[in-house]
């Protein structure tokens, strides 16, 4: 990942909403209100994106919702039923693929079954030059090795493993050295172990060349670990695009928040206002009242519907004899929350806890083994709230 | 080089390939329109410019008559259709000339197609020494000359023939098969079964394993899983197999004749007669009749075809099993047993009546053996005078228009195979144009071309014509390229698309693509196709004696029919050399064409 | 190709020698002005089998003898389609490019005369020999045509397994039910010869009336039994009408019918190919046999027109007439031809050979033709 | 994952190798010295495994080790080179697939392109019966309803994304109620939500039904929440065959520690053998002395080479300005190591950090950002010793 990370690595940056405008030469991918449909249905609508030059963007969203097709209007393989692709400022409504420099690799992978592994990784290089220097050949030994298959130049696709086939696709895509490279789930197919490895080469082959890289993942971990900048979609639309931070920590809707990462999300009514930036609510379905941190931006009063998030690694869950003992329940200021452990999910690192409280569920995290009646608490600051409705 | 001229060659290069398909196209429309549309319109608006006005009344004479339409020409000419109706449900019943060839020609596609099926599953579905071979070799029936197949046919069939005398010998009582509809039909199975074996074994072999080993693994046994999954992958091609057949033996002409008599006249029988003596008005209008029949048992395929279309190109074939059984169970011998029966069926029909032929090509008149019939040939060759036909130029130029046939079938073929597989309006136009040589009248259409090619057409003063070898490769290549068209097409349909988009975003033109990506895939497809071409242009006869000129440009079926005389040992010792020609071709084109895998 | 449509018989840059488009015929050179010195070519149009059968053919010789005695040279043409090759040829404006047609029967003079409102043919008019011709075989009314030779349309049938019957009833007869093979009148000569031949015997019954008004009668002399009754007996005794003379003698020979409709001339292949003669044998029904004199003409628009003449004249002489006869397995169409006194032996020739005139066939052999076949193939 | 998992929540439990014999009826499947090669090379061999009745079974392994060939084995789609496969003790060989009631879900999906999605689903139902009191066309709307498509009856395979594919391909293999069920990557193509509530459905049905299921996924956070037990296969063999805790905590083998789960493993002599159940490990390639607890069983003497990892959420990360400062380095009896920070990357959750030490790098959480030095700290117990070899 590079030092490149590490420096934006406490930063959210102030590049939330990303603001060129629409003849900014920084723009690579600018898709304004496009929408297509197939028959009734809008399988992308009314999207508007601006992918920045050498930027990593990422879509995530539920399957079904956009993603591929996305990628396929931006490559050109379907024309919109309304709207504009533009590349560079340019539109790029009538031209073909081979002229937009887009390299592609498929969910489906779509390699060539009747040329060698090697031949496929060379495809392109008949309609680009390899880099500087190089022949086609060691490009594509180049290539193989960076996947991690240098011996399968004379290999028959057929007879590689899904994952193997994956990987292929991925040095075709890489082989001529395009401007935009577009990834429709590459690693699906891959462990945890070649993904990273991969990803981290992408990202690095990404930077170097100063690829504009536009990435379809349903890994929202890794969604997360390897753009710039992410685009949550849902239903043909993007929700919320902006950073990985801001996405996982500021989610602007209650899908955003419910679809990355684990969460518990909690509606109710508003009963206080203690301080400025700070409200307390009624949730529903439990019985507690919370205390929740809000920007102090928001106006809210007494009766208001607030909507609010918190991650499951926020909620402090001691088990219920301690808290009624040793600890005080909950520190002051914090909001204790009382529940009882329905499941538990090993996760490796951690384990995934499902609590129940009043009629719902709450997620936690736990190190060591729960069991019984727990206390649950959080940080009025670890909450993040999602909307606010005037009654 | 520098940098700029490679980039300038690049750019010209891309040019040209980009505008390649585009090109195509043109040429393509271009050798139809000049080898096929123009001069059958000379012919067939004789139907209705009559004396040079605008005339439906032979078309209206036609369609009223019902020697024509039998029972249907009332209803055309205005009875009720309830009475229709009732003398169409009465025993006696007239079909009319049209209604009893749609008859023989429905018989014949359903004898077809079960001849043909069994030999599909064979090739398909079973590893044995010579399948590739054998394969290559199912074509030749259908370049076989009609006077060929009779030959064989009467020495086989006959009261005195081969089968008579087994039947005989084994004590059965022989069977009195010539010049009734079961032997025009076994004819027609003789050259079509072939043709539906061939499109059905591709598709067969295009048939992914996963589908079916899903099925297996859902609790289907190997029966149902063909039903089920199989089936409908290779139905499709099966129809192929039989709007085809239906369309050939629609306009079945000279093989009715030879086997059934003039009780089994056929449409094509008037429309050949009513040329020979000048009724061209009646006889286009004949014409037009069949080629609307035709066309439409063609377009309503298509339209079948365009909603079954389904990405078949299987990732991994089904592999073919020993034809050797493995285990003496029942599951393996019960199949193999059928295919057994199938052999001897398979050949009494179609090897008894080439054999027949061989052997005839080395009988005397006498009875006795002979190579008089070969040695004729060699005379022929060594003495005969310039203008007459000798068999060596003779095989030499049916090579050579063949392979030029099929170098130019080959690209018209897959551009109209990439045009039609595309979706857009109107697109059945498109294929029915592109089908139409096939529904067309083989006489019509060496009729038109004698006006339109041979005679030419007056352009500002100059007369411009054509006839000789290029003429000739070029009405071939027009005969063939819808067997291009049907082979290729499913294939490329069936293509999955991520695959040619992969490689337009790697920088390939559409037309890089068909070369790069496209035609290798479905390179089986093309290299049938080009059989056929070849098949269709070594076997045609009407068009190559129009627009041969002189003895220079004459193949061997026009050898062949030269050769017939009171005895037919000439002519079927040319039919043998035909026979041997092509074969060898075959089994060389499909050997080319070999290395690549399976669609 | 391209040519210049205008000024079609100037040397005017048109190919003379036709290589280039394939065409290896002449066109427009030769005459007049241009080269003298040039061996002049006659273009002669003749059916395929006259110049090149697998069995014997005049043609080769005709041409040798003919360039042997005159100072030209003759190119055989032979396209598809035979006459009407050269109605189309006419019709569509695309000129002439032979200069006469051998071949012609009283058929294909009716059939180009009713499509055709110009001349394709022109009249013989002086060639030495005519006269020669005899009377009977004359059948062009408008004196284009020249006979050169005539064959006679009969049964043949093995004489090894049955005797065939003497007249047309005995076709008819119980024990020669499914005997007899024939052809299709409306595609083979032979078929269509046999048609008229009964046309001839019982009458075409008005058939054909509305073109000039009054029926044939047959020679039975029963006006209400016609050809299309008698068919309809014949079919009824099982006949065979196959597509082809080819198909219907394969058949023969294969011994699917004992007798087949073909030349009265068969004994002399038979002979040729050393067969028993006993299986070869002629019948002429009634004593008749139908004829069918061959005729030759000068097209009108030929470029060698006295040449052609020329021609005409060389194939009436007595040796060539010989020649012919044998070499197209015919009879002379001249008397004093040079034959070999055992040529009758073989060669047979009916006592009563029947044919119908050019006036008789106009205008009704076609209605004659189709009424048959609606009678016949009706489904 | 509801109480099953609940139950199992703090034991490892007893069944790390399972232990019934060859004609053990509880036995569902097993492999016996299975091989199977593909001309030279072995995709999978001379396996042998059990898998029990009702048992959750996940493979994992990276791309290419064998695990979609196992299950094409155990189906019968492909018979072993040597070696048996059977099902409850009978040996399969000759079997073909559609006898031995087995459900499939391809890598591929392999949806019948003819049918409609409610025909694939109902494929199965021809061969067997609905459960009881159902007609075909309520299974069949059950199915789609589980699997998230309740819309999707009529639509054509091809019209669906990815992973709609992906899902009628689990509806159709789930439909007719298989006793095993054999399922290769049938999630990869989901996102981590649907993911989730497929997989507690199919666990639920699985569990309910007692259906056996071997499951293939790449995703080991799955394979640990999911699995009764893992086998983490490696170039055709399994390395490790055990409950997801112990494959976790006690990897077996290196391969198995570096493979499942982010870890840092560490190769070192051993330079003292401070106590029972204690080694002191000189490192390779840091120059720190690390104090380790080990099993009380292993022998080891002072020379010995030793393998031992330390998962990164164990080790204790501060500043190094912190560490010299208010706290100690490390408490009493534990490891202190220099570190630099090298790279981050936020995955949400947590932040996967690398550091530099010595020659090599390790992997730490992170939860607030982290720079420059910084010393790690881990408890001797935290470490698992892979291995021991004697000098
Ligand atoms: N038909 C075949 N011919 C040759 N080699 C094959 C064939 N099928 C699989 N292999 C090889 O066998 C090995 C195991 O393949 P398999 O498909 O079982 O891997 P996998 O574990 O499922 O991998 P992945 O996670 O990438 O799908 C691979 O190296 C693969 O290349
Ligand atoms: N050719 C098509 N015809 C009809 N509907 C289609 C077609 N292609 C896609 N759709 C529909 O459009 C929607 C979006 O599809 P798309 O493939 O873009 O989804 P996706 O976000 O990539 O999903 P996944 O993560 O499952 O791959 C889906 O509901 C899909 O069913
Ligand atoms: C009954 C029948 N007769 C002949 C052929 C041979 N043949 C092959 S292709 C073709 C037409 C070419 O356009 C023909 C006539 C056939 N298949 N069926
Ligand atoms: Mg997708
Ligand atoms: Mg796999």
């Amino acid at each position: 990942m590079g030092s490149e990370r590490g420096a934006e690595f406490d930063g959210d940056g102030g590049d939330a909403e990303f603001d060129g405008d629409e003849t900014d030469p920084a723009v690579a991918v600018e898709l304004d209100g496009v929408t297509k449909r197939y028959g009734e249905t809008a399988a992308v609508d009314d999207v508007g994106l601006r992918v920045r030059e050498g930027e990593f963007f990422t879509l995530v969203g539920p399957s079904g919702c956009g993603k591929t097709t996305t990628l396929r209007l931006i490559a050109g393989f379907e024309e919109p039923t309304s709207g504009t692709v533009r590349f560079a400022g340019e539109s790029m409504s009538g031209v073909p693929p081979e002229d937009r420099d887009v390299g592609v690799v498929f969910q489906s992978y779509a390699l060539f079954p009747h040329m060698t592994v090697g031949e496929n990784v060379a495809y392109g290089l008949n309609f680009a030059d390899p880099p500087e220097g190089m022949t086609r050949d060691e490009r594509v030994a180049e290539l193989l090795e960076l996947v991690d298959l240098p011996d399968a130049a004379d290999r028959d696709p057929e007879s590689l493993s899904g994952g193997q086939q994956q990987r292929i696709a991925m040095a075709r895509a890489l082989a001529p050295g395009p401007d935009v490279l577009l990834l429709d789930e590459p690693m699906s197919a891959l462990d945890a172990r070649l993904r990273e490895r991969l990803r981290a080469q992408v990202k690095r082959i990404q930077s170097e060349l100063g690829i504009t890289t536009i990435y379809v993942t349903h890994d929202q971990e890794e969604a997360l670990a390897v753009s710039d900048r992410v685009a949550v979609m849902n239903g043909g639309t993007p929700e919320q695009v902006a950073p990985p931070r801001t996405v996982y920590r500021e989610p602007a809707t209650r899908f955003v928040a419910e679809f990355v990462g684990d969460n518990n999300v909690f509606a109710g009514s508003v009963v206080d206002t203690p301080a400025e930036g700070a409200i307390a609510v009624d949730v529903d379905g439990g019985d507690e009242t919370l205390r929740v941190r809000i920007d102090a931006g928001t106006a809210t009063s007494v009766g208001d519907r607030a909507v609010f998030c918190v991650r499951p690694e926020h909620l402090r869950v001691a088990s219920a004899g301690e808290a009624a003992g040793d600890e005080p329940a909950a520190p002051a200021g914090e909001n204790a929350l009382r529940a009882t452990v329905a499941s538990a999910e090993f996760l490796g690192e951690t384990t995934r806890v499902t609590l129940d409280w009043g009629d719902r569920e709450l997620l936690v995290r736990a190190v060591d083994p729960l069991d019984g009646a727990v206390t649950v608490g959080f940080d009025p600051g670890d909450a993040h709230v999602i909307e606010v409705e005037s009654r | 080089m520098t940098g700029t001229d490679t980039q300038r060659l690049t750019r010209l290069r891309e040019g040209v390939e980009s505008h390649a398909l585009t090109a195509l196209a043109v040429l393509t429309s271009a050798a139809l329109v000049v080898a096929f549309y123009y001069p059958t319109a000379t012919v067939l608006i004789e139907a209705v410019v009559v004396d040079g006005a605008v005339t439906l009344a032979v078309f209206a004479d036609v369609l009223t008559d019902p020697f024509y339409f039998g029972e249907l020409a009332r209803l055309l000419s205005g009875e009720s259709p309830a009475a229709v109706a009732r003398s169409l449900a009465s025993p006696d019943r007239r079909l009319g000339i049209v209604g009893f060839t749609a008859y023989q020609a429905v018989l014949s596609t359903i004898a077809s197609v079960a001849l043909g099926l069994p030999a599909a599953y064979l090739l398909a579905r079973f590893e044995f020494p010579g399948r590739k071979t054998l394969r290559s070799l199912t074509i030749v029936p259908f370049v076989l000359p009609s006077i060929m197949v009779a030959v064989g046919f009467v020495a086989t069939f006959g009261d005195n023939g081969t089968l008579n005398a087994a039947l005989t010998a084994i004590g059965l009582p022989p069977v009195d098969l010539l010049f009734t509809l079961e032997a025009v039909v076994i004819a027609h199975a003789f050259y079509n079964a072939p043709l539906v074996a061939r499109v059905t074994t591709a598709a067969w072999e295009s048939v992914d394993a996963s589908a079916v080993e899903t099925a297996r693994s859902l609790g289907a046994g190997p029966v149902r899983a063909f039903v089920d999954v199989v089936a409908p992958q290779v139905y499709p091609a099966v129809l192929t197999g039989a709007a085809l057949t239906f369309v050939f033996t629609f306009g079945t002409f000279p093989i009715v004749l030879a086997l059934g008599g003039f009780q089994l006249a056929t449409v094509e029988v008037f429309i050949y007669r009513l040329v020979r003596d000048l009724s061209y008005a009646e006889a286009a209008a004949l014409a037009i009749v069949e080629l609307v029949i035709s066309l439409g048992v063609l377009l309503a395929y298509l339209r079948y075809e365009a909603r079954q279309s389904t990405n078949t190109r299987g990732a991994r074939p089904l592999p073919r099993r020993p034809l050797v059984p493995t285990a003496p169970t029942l599951r393996e011998l019960l199949p193999r047993a059928g295919l057994a029966a199938y052999a001897v069926v398979a050949g009494v029909i179609f090897l008894a009546p080439i054999a027949s032929m061989i052997l005839a090509s080395v009988t005397g008149g006498d009875g006795a053996l002979t190579l008089n019939h070969y040695r004729f040939l060699v005379e022929r060759q060594q003495t005969g005078a310039a203008f007459q036909v000798r068999p060596w130029p003779a095989i030499r130029n049916s090579l050579v228009f063949a392979t030029g046939a099929t170098l130019l079938a080959l690209p018209m073929g897959v551009v109209v195979a990439v045009l039609t597989t595309r979706r857009y309006r109107g697109r059945t136009l498109v294929d029915a144009a592109a089908m139409a040589p096939l529904a067309v009248s083989g006489i019509i259409v060496g009729l038109g071309l004698l006006r339109g090619l041979v005679f030419g057409v007056e352009i500002a003063g100059w007369r411009i014509a054509a006839s000789g070898a290029v003429a000739v490769v070029v009405a071939h290549a027009v005969s063939g390229y819808p067997f291009v068209v049907r082979t290729v097409s499913p294939g490329l349909d069936g293509l999955d698309r991520s695959l040619v988009e992969s490689a337009r975003a790697l920088g390939a033109s559409r037309a890089r693509v068909i070369r790069d990506v496209e035609l290798p895939l479905v390179w089986p497809a093309v290299v049938a196709g080009a059989a056929f071409a070849f098949a269709i242009s070594i076997g045609e006869f009407t068009s190559t004696v129009v627009l041969a000129t002189g003895a220079d440009a004459y193949t061997m079926p026009v050898a062949i029919e030269r050769f017939i005389g009171r005895r037919l040992g000439p002519a079927t010792a040319m039919g043998v050399v035909l026979l041997v020609v092509t074969g060898l071709s075959f089994v060389v084109i499909e050997r080319l064409g070999g290395d690549h895998r399976g669609l | 190709s391209a040519e210049r449509t205008d000024g079609s018989d100037g040397g005017d840059g048109s190919g003379s020698d036709g290589t280039g488009d394939g065409t290896d015929t002449d066109d427009g050179d030769g005459e007049g002005d241009g080269g003298d010195d040039e061996t002049p070519t006659l273009t002669v149009a003749t059916y395929t089998s006259f110049i090149d059968a697998p069995s014997v053919s005049p043609g080769e010789w005709l041409k040798e003898e003919f360039e042997s005695r005159v100072d030209a040279e003759l190119e055989w043409a032979t396209p598809d389609n035979e006459v009407n090759y050269y109605v189309e040829r006419a019709a569509s404006g695309a000129g002439i490019d032979a200069d006469l047609y051998v071949g012609l029967t009283t058929e294909d003079l009716v059939r180009v005369d009713e499509e055709l409102d110009g001349d394709l043919f022109a009249e013989a008019g002086e060639i030495e020999g005519r006269d020669a011709v005899k009377q009977g075989l004359r059948f062009d009314p408008f004196d284009r045509a020249v006979p050169y030779d005539t064959g006679y349309v009969s049964l043949v049938y093995d004489g090894t397994t049955m005797e065939a019957p003497e007249t047309f009833d005995g076709l008819l007869d119980d024990e020669h039910a499914g005997a007899l093979i024939a052809q299709n009148p409306g595609a083979s000569s032979t078929g269509r010869a046999f048609l008229l031949h009964t046309i001839n015997r019982f009458g075409d019954g008005g058939v054909a009336s509305d073109g000039d008004g009054e029926a044939i009668e047959g020679e039975d002399g029963d006006p209400d039994y016609d050809y299309l009754d008698y068919w309809t007996d014949l079919q009824e005794n099982d006949v065979r009408v196959l597509g082809s003379w080819d198909d219907a003698y394969a058949a023969w020979s294969e011994g699917e019918a004992p007798i087949v409709v073909s030349y009265s001339t068969d004994q002399v292949f038979a002979d040729m190919e050393g067969q028993d003669l006993e299986k070869h044998q002629i019948r002429f029904l009634n004593d008749q046999a139908y004829a069918n004199p061959e005729g030759m003409a000068v097209f009108a628009d030929a470029d060698e027109p006295d040449l052609a003449r020329e021609f005409m004249s060389f194939m009436l002489e007595p040796d060539v007439q010989g020649e012919i006869a044998q070499r197209n397995v015919a009879f002379p169409a001249t008397d004093g031809a040079e034959l070999p006194s055992d040529y009758a032996e073989l060669a047979k020739e009916p006592a009563d050979p029947v044919t119908f005139t050019y006036d008789e066939l106009q205008g009704s052999v076609d209605a004659w033709v189709e009424a048959w076949e609606r009678q016949f193939a009706g489904n």
